[in-house]
């Protein structure tokens, strides 16, 4: 087996510069890799361009590298809530490239797995289709869509074994496994990191070929973003 | 009487048919869930990675692990099955869910959608609103007729930015039921004790 | 929960006929629906095309429609292990599309995600490539391949809830998933059939939204192809 | 003394680098194996689903639900998983696997390599040669240098329809080891007791 093992966030972003174009996987707070997250804050680099669904809330996630203005570009597919965000956007500080939420899934798988470009309808006839190539298929048009590769994609699983296969708990898998395709090196932290045999091989989400970088995280908030809750009758 | 958005709800819920999996949005169509007949069985997509989607989980039992495509915490019913957004897309763009139902600014006679960018404002983004609308087969639009100036919202043309052309089929608002149709929105059904006259006076398009 | 549940291979088999399109899992003998082939072969239907990776052996899995002529074109990656299969192509009885085994699956994929068609590396300078539009991505070409569909796509799990959920055991699960998502109507044979709730959310690798049918074939003979072994010191 | 087989595979053997994912081919490439330095860990991909495959399992172990890509029951190592068809070339194509090892029948000095398809003879098929040749970045072909008529198959231009074009970086025979450069084949290495005369006579292609 080869070990993937590095021994703490700091380890695992080491060699993660300005400039660079980095992933994050998440789906809002849900799955997002809090560990890294703050290595990266403490890095201080800049200027990154940083492909995630969402982009954190104010005071957590993405939004911990907004406060301290270390992105030049958000990739999302929507960007609601964080007020940081929204000054930065409106003011021209911060670019934003805004993707179709499955168009978004669907370019990091493509990359990860060598297609370098398909075709979808959503958002034919719409701003995202402006300049994309059109062709009709079945009777519908499809706009062409490529590939979407990073530096570094950083995702966050449940478990995950020296060699870097990962699980995943309920919806934190959301965009994790399409991003650990993509990224030229992709580093996974974990709630709890095993020894390679502990987890059943039928039941891993991502092969650890996909994994180059792999460590147990110190501490996770798993913050909650909207706590909706009904009463016991 | 116009209805209110638990109204518009119910009624969306009565266009449900047994053994449909069906995607909502946020807003109105979350409702619909409340609303479901007893007599069909219908399972709920979120597209952040969830098919059998239950309801919110009761005090103290919330999972940071486990949330709707509204970042609501809920929970999952006996059968539920967990995914990636990849997957979850491939579920939406392949037609395998049969009926979504979202919110909209504006819709047109054609079937254009317009709810996600209000140029000159904060522009949140469309999420998975544009992989939904080109995909499926079957959309209804759950809205206020018209919007908080008293504007129709239901358009001859659409003026905001589009999220998707032709598609959708069924809007329910808290005046009426119009279907869209080649020869633009025809009135299907109007909410209790409001007259034909004032659901025209509050559809610009045909 | 929405029930996929039938009786039997013959009631899930009801509306197969005779020069439709079907897809069949499994990669040689691994992981083949037995009772779903069994059951075409009693319909005695014909002028099938069949899609999957390989075709059988003379005496099991798709041998046996070979042998009763029911099939008229064979859509794989690999048709070695058949000498009927031989007989039949040869004498130009039998038509043959062989397309590279990763173009096949993720064709497979791409009719089940919607995606209608996308580029790959795979046959290009080939007679695969050959009428098939080419361009170039990141300076290597790649040529056009478009989605597979099938009337009917026939899998075969190892474990599968009464929604359709399945889970697979070991390299058995190869063609299976990806050709689930491609059928108009998906039929999943299972080794054992249980009550919704019992598997694990988190490790079902086929969703249930994709299956139409489901039953609990009555018997599997799962016949090894290459019995390899290795004496103990 | 030319190589056999078992020779062959060795000599690739040394090519592995610590930390590399490994395809290998049907026939001489499944030998390679058997001889991995042991200051080194690599792990072995099989196309039809698994990664981490160990060696053949004990008489009367054996499970049909777990074979390679030649169809033979193999087993599972440690830290082994599972995968679909789908995931399995996505990490071929998507150049996940640092090296694939296959046969061939030809193979020309630039880097063409045909080993699917005799005219006239039954075509049993590529399988997924296609797919391993057009993506990886580092292809060893492991062969014999001549055919059964003791023609050469390290030619100018393959005269067999080809699996791939430009794409084979080295070659190894059971004459000598070749690089496939911009200016065609490169000796590299001569096998014990084999003369430049001998490998030169036996290689069409420059």
């Amino acid at each position: 087996m080869i070990n993937k093992v590095v021994a703490s966030a700091e380890e695992a972003c080491r060699g993660i510069q300005s400039g660079m174009t980095i992933m994050l996987g998440g789906f809002g707070l849900c799955g997002i890799p809090e560990n890294c997250i703050s290595e990266l804050v403490k890095l201080k680099i800049n200027n990154l361009t940083c492909i995630s669904n969402n982009a954190g809330v104010d005071d957590f996630g993405l939004g911990f590298l907004l406060q301290q203005r270390q992105i030049k570009k958000m990739v999302s597919s929507y960007v609601g809530e964080n007020d940081e965000f929204e000054r930065q956007m409106l003011s021209g500080e911060l670019e934003v490239d805004l993707i179709p939420q499955g168009s978004l899934a669907e370019r990091c798988r493509a990359a990860g797995a060598g297609i370098p470009a398909f075709y979808t309808p959503a958002g034919y006839g719409t701003e995202v289709g402006e300049g994309k190539e059109v062709r009709i298929f079945n009777g519908k048009p499809h706009i062409l869509e490529e590939a979407l590769t990073a530096d570094y994609a950083i995702v966050k699983a449940w478990k995950g074994d020296k060699t870097g296969n990962l699980i995943f708990k309920g919806t934190a898998r959301n965009f994790n496994p399409a991003m650990a395709m993509a990224g030229k090196i992709t580093i996974a932290e974990v709630e709890e990191l095993v020894e390679p045999g502990e987890l059943d091989p039928n039941q891993i989400h991502v092969p650890g070929i996909f994994i180059q970088k792999i460590f147990e995280g110190d501490s996770y908030e798993k913050r909650i973003e909207q706590r909706t809750t009904r009463k016991k009758d | 009487m116009a209805l209110d958005k638990n109204g518009i709800a119910k009624r969306i819920a009565q266009e449900l048919q047994d053994r449909w999996y069906v995607n909502l949005g946020i807003g109105i169509p979350t409702l619909v869930a409340n609303h479901i007949p007893e007599e069909i069985s219908v399972d709920f997509q979120s597209e952040n990675g969830i098919l059998g989607m239950g309801p919110f989980p009761f005090e103290g039992e919330e999972d940071a692990d486990l949330i709707n495509a509204g970042k609501q915490t809920i929970t999952a019913l006996p059968g539920a099955v967990y995914f990636d957004s990849a997957t979850s897309f491939a579920m939406i763009r392949g037609q395998h869910v049969q009926l979504t139902v979202l919110g909209a600014m504006e819709v047109s006679e054609n079937g254009d959608i317009a709810n996600w960018k209000i140029p000159g404002k904060m522009v949140k983004g469309m999420g998975g609103a544009m992989d939904l609308v080109a995909s499926a087969d079957n959309i209804i639009v759950a809205m206020m007729h018209t919007n908080k100036k008293g504007e129709s919202k239901l358009l001859k043309q659409c003026s905001l930015p589009l999220t998707g052309v032709g598609c959708v089929k069924k809007v329910v608002t808290n005046l009426a039921v119009l279907d869209v149709t080649k020869e633009g929105f025809k009135l299907i059904e109007r909410a209790p004790g409001v007259s034909v006259e004032e659901i025209k006076k509050a559809t610009e398009g045909n």
